[in-house]
């Protein structure tokens, strides 16, 4: 673990609750490891690029900004209504509008790089060729001499890509890469491939599979550097005044405090199969519903390294530092000196018999 | 739109936990007073982004409100607020003295012609909340203001009051309309928008209400200006469906051409609310929501996702 | 259609709000229908076997009280904590305890009869031989000169059965019934030769499976006369004070209005492979969040014939009496005589281009 | 349990919304006062069930309560809640005018002794609730009443004084303990109750507090009883989590003997709050939850399930 994140990064002028406590998290690539100041992050869609973030908290402070899913051309995304509050979350179907990786190069990311923050890009693709030409892409602007900085190890603002499998939204013919462990396979082997081996690779899933183990396998046998868990699950709310769908597009992706069970259990059962031996032990990045910092304590002690707050920003602009500095609260709450001590601490209460 | 001179440029917005000094009723509406000196920079056509609840709520977005008026050296901002659903009902229920946690101010303002100009504030329903402010800020810098103010019905009639007051005195005329004539003349707030565009001067019409009200009114506009040859500029303050308010969700987006021409889906919270209204695609917007053109930037082939 | 429920059904002094809408349901069975008063019926678990919510509700307003899934023998179930709540819901691990179907049969079901309403009488098994036991005893103890009286069609007590494939909780090595087609139509089969050709079979299906449409398919091919959907979804909650899992075998089953999209969609899914012709047509009963008339209209807008309430109830126990009532005024807005009239009403605005 | 002589039958709890007519504090605790004449029948050792919030509320599941008090001519019902976490935090947050939505009366009560019997009250925390109302009920019913209030520390002891005007002015002793020594006796409730069932009489304890002070109740009673060989009967009000508190969610069960002697998991809102503490498998209880003793009715091959 790196030095503890608090004392290195932000210029806060009041005391910063979370000095005591090393918040950082170390992810690995094949070639070079990347240490997070913290691990709190953004979650993808949830923050655009960071900019907008600007106002309402620090972005140094966080384990960076995981941007909105970034695809090769500009895409107009879906029509309106896109949203829908439902209780204790949302239903979202923006169909990944966005403006393709070029304008996202050019103006986006050098704003995070500018402002001292990290970047998790969030890739997709319609077909493996997309995801690799954008990862290809990506790795070009992040060259160890270009402006942006050495990507990786050394501290440039490209931290880790992530790649978006699990989006509902993308239609695939119908089908999801993440739903299915070959697919999800091959556009992970193929972006890892394809990106600079000093970032790490990190595959997103889907929580509406029957069985997130056996996607979890595949995508790690083909090279995922870690894992982001999880992504909406599908949902659908009806207008009953109006007798229609809420939605332009009928399904949409449901987020929020709603699905945080859904999103423990995932971290739960994935990091109980590596403590097993059944699964390579990588890193798990919890998403799904985190409001508080003890939400995001639920999602680590479960056995997440790291966790990315999302919708709840929608609501709450300053929420990933907000639950930053709760998480920390919690680690020293339970006397330890690091986010990394919390880790997976669930299970081994459970192991020692910690229950009725 | 650059700021004219003479009005500050907007305030960085900030999330604020602020106390509601004043709860009351404004005709047919709840009326709040908050109090703090960020969203009291808030400038006329903005909007702010109120939570609901507390940390426990499960209504997990904040809803957006148009700034009623505010007032820098008072330190205050006011919203109007129509209880529709559960949020507004929550946020309506609140009474002096309670906090609320506001983000503001948001999103583009009018920009008022030069001294010597006219402007036309048309207001539907609780669009018309800001255009006493409005209107004051215009007579303020020698701009001649006239208004329309409408509604369904005469209890959702928005501060005629208010707006009479300031135009009124400024020697501007008011008109009122209502769909069900139960207050001021029955019929449309376009109705009594072409009456006023009658007039070949050169005229800004800021308009806030619904969108189908938007499209009309940007309609009226264009026929005026075709008849009298007079230029009509119509600013609109849009009103979509939004997560977040501060740009970073895309669920509030609708179809604007740019100034290359092309069309793009556009934020409402931060390219909007107001946006002029001869840049908006009104063929892609309907009531219950924006299609994509299949002419859009970045559109999918075929022209529907 | 049967006659209007509320005006044959219930004694309540105060005016009926659902009087002038039909708010019946028809099920069919291979021999024979059965008319339910109302399209609104308690969820198993969730109402144990009605006597308790007697005091709060009128049961024979209802379409009937689904019972606590039952099987062969008494079954102490999990230890606790069994439960958590969580936001907009909660998760629940209650491991099946119940006193076993003949206990069932000479305690429970009687009171129901007596009482006047109805039952689906919820069963299940760790294998395919007890689901066909607990069928077989259940169509002795309700035979034609029975006191339960006669099954089915003739307005005795038991008016269906609700084959609980999906419930997270048992114990069968890991497996879910409902995760597998094949083992999903295997139960559903021997449940439905087991059964009386006059009591409907509904198969409640589990919305943790990539495919929903395709267990659907399998349970409907083996003679499912209606689909019940949805169960629970997988959940885990951790308490973080005390760094371990709240409940005692760590993962529960999560319900409540935090759910209703996913439920909503599950219906619409399958109602939508419905009208495509891709599976044969059956009453659809959708359960998952519902609160109000409108949560439940949500439901059948989107293709349910009628629905449960769960969850709800522990909080409001007279519910699903209210519901019914909400529901019918939802009926009453949209200008229609009957519940059924409702049904999948979004699938057409959609098909009619009733959007943007 | 039948009632004994002179009191009324548990009446049939029902759904109420009830404005609470008083809120103020009692020690370190929020003292609501309820106004419902169906809850105003509630005996000792009943509980009622608070719901959280509106319809909107992200906390579906009500709160359980013992009852303070309740008054049937008054029309009253009162309850003493702890600020614990956010379900309580709300419901403690109530004023004099708010409504409540209650489920009550709910749940077994204790059973006195008869005339001239004697009853040791133990509460620990808000455990003592009931029992200046119980206390009240036993020397109306000429039974002899002492009783210990303990708690971790003063703050959370709960109506001592209420408990004492009682006790007290009936002649009978009230000992007061806390963990930490801040009030009262330092030490546990069960050294005092020690003390007071050295006196060889056939007495009934009512307990109410966590688990480990029943179970540590019921092992105090017993042990009391080998020594003097006069009976000691045992009641405890326990208390679990629980989702409905009306016997339809089975999430509040623990093991417990019955007239069989076959161990079952019963429901601790329907067969409970108030139980034999000799029935319950005080083996199988925990901290944090109760298990399935291997040999209960229906438990899994192996005992694990
Ligand atoms: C820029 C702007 C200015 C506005 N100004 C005012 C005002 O001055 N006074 C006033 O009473 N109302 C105003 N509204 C509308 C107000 O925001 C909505 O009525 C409100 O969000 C609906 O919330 P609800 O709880 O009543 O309904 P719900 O249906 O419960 O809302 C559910 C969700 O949908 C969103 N939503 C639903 N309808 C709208 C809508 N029309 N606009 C935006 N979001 C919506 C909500 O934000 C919420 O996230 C304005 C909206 C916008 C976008
Ligand atoms: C029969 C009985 C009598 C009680 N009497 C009193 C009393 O007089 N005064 C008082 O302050 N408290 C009393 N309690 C405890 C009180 O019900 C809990 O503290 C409360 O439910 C916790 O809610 P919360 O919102 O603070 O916590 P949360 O942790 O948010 O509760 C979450 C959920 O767990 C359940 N839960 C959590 N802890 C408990 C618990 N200890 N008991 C039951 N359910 C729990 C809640 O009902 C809720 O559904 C009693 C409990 C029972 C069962
Ligand atoms: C409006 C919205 C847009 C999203 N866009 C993306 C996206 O582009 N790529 C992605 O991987 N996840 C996307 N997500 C999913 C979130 O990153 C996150 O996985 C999910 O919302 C669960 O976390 P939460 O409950 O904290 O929001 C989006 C979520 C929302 C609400
Ligand atoms: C405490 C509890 C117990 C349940 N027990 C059963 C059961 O025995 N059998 C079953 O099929 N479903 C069971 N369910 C699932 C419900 O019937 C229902 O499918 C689910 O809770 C979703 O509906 P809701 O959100 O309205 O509760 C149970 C649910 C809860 C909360
Ligand atoms: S409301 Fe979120 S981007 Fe506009
Ligand atoms: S709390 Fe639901 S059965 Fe006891």
């Amino acid at each position: 673990m790196s030095a503890p994140a608090a004392a290195s990064v932000g210029g806060a002028t009041a005391p910063d609750p979370a000095a005591a406590v090393d918040m950082s998290v170390r992810l690995t690539a094949p070639a070079g490891t990347v240490d997070l100041a913290a691990g709190v992050l953004t979650a993808s869609g949830c923050a655009a690029a960071g900019r907008e973030l600007d106002p309402y908290l620090d972005l140094t402070t966080l384990g960076g900004v995981v941007t909105k899913t970034i695809m090769r051309g500009a895409r107009s995304g879906r029509p309106t209504p896109r949203m829908a509050e439902t209780p204790s979350g949302m239903l979202n179907s923006i169909g990944l509008q966005g403006p393709g990786i070029a304008h996202f190069l050019a103006h986006d990311l050098p704003w995070v790089a500018e402002r001292g923050a990290r970047a998790v890009v969030s890739v997709a693709g319609e077909d493996v060729e997309e995801f690799v030409d954008i990862a290809r892409t990506l790795r070009a602007a992040t060259s160890d001499d270009g402006p942006l900085g050495r990507p990786g190890t050394d501290g440039g603002v490209l931290a880790a890509v992530e790649v978006n499998i699990s989006c509902p939204n993308v239609a695939n013919r119908g089908l999801v890469f993440a739903c299915d462990p070959g697919s999800a396979a091959e556009v992970v082997a193929a972006v890892r491939a394809a990106t600079d081996p000093r970032v790490p690779v990190l595959a997103k899933l889907s929580p509406d599979v029957t069985d997130i183990v056996a996607i979890a396998r595949s995508v790690l046998a083909a090279g995922a550097d870690g894992l982001v868990m999880v992504n909406t699950l599908l949902g659908v709310a009806i207008d009953v005044d109006r007798g229609a769908p809420v939605l332009s597009r009928v399904t949409g992706g449901l987020s929020g405090p709603a699905i945080r069970p859904v999103a423990v259990r995932c971290v739960w059962q994935v990091t109980a199969a590596m403590r097993a031996g059944l699964l390579p032990t990588v890193p798990v990045v919890g998403v799904g519903g985190v409001r508080t910092g003890r939400d995001a304590a639920e999602l680590v002690l479960a056995g997440a390294s790291a966790v990315q707050v999302g919708t709840v920003t929608f609501g709450d602009p300053g929420a990933p530092a907000r639950v930053r500095d709760e998480l920390a609260a919690v680690v020293r709450h339970h006397g330890l000196g690091s986010l990394a001590g919390l880790v997976g601490r669930a299970h081994d209460a459970v192991r020692d018999g910690g229950h009725p | 739109m650059s700021a004219p001179a003479g009005v500050l440029p907007a305030a960085r917005p900030a999330q604020v936990t602020a106390p509601v000094v004043v709860a009351d009723r404004l005709g047919g509406y709840a009326h709040l007073v908050i109090a703090d000196p960020v969203l009291a920079q808030a400038l006329p056509g903005q909007f702010v982004a109120v939570a609901v609840g507390d940390r426990q709520s499960s209504m997990l977005l904040r809803r957006a409100f148009s700034v009623h008026r505010a007032d820098p050296a008072a330190g205050t901002l006011e919203v109007v607020v129509a209880a529709h659903g559960a949020g507004t009902a929550w946020i309506a229920g609140r009474r002096a003295g309670d906090e609320l946690d506001v983000v503001g101010p948001l999103g583009t303002r009018f920009v008022l012609p030069p001294a010597g100009g006219r402007v036309v504030l048309v207001g539907g329903g609780y669009g018309s909340a800001p255009f006493a402010w409005t209107a004051q800020a215009a007579v303020a810098a020698g701009v001649r203001v006239d208004a329309v103010v409408g509604a369904g019905d005469a209890d959702r009639l928005c501060d005629v009051d208010g707006v009479r007051a300031v135009v009124g005195a400024a020697g501007g005329q008011v008109l009122v309309t209502t769909d069900d004539g139960s207050a001021g003349e029955p019929g449309r707030v376009t109705d009594a928008l072409a009456r006023l565009l009658e007039e070949p001067v050169p005229t800004t019409v800021a308009a806030c209400g619904p969108m189908a009200m938007l499209a009309a009114v940007a309609r009226t506009a264009a026929a005026a200006q075709e008849r009298t040859g007079a230029p009509v500029d119509v600013q609109v303050a849009v009103e979509e469906a939004m997560a977040c308010g501060i740009g970073i969700c895309m669920t509030c987006v609708l179809p604007v051409r740019g100034a290359d021409g092309a069309t793009r889906m556009v934020r409402a919270c931060t390219d909007g609310p107001v946006i002029d209204a001869a840049a908006v695609r009104w063929d892609c917007v309907g009531a219950h929501g924006a299609s994509v053109p299949a002419d859009a930037v970045g559109a999918p082939e075929g022209g529907a996702a």
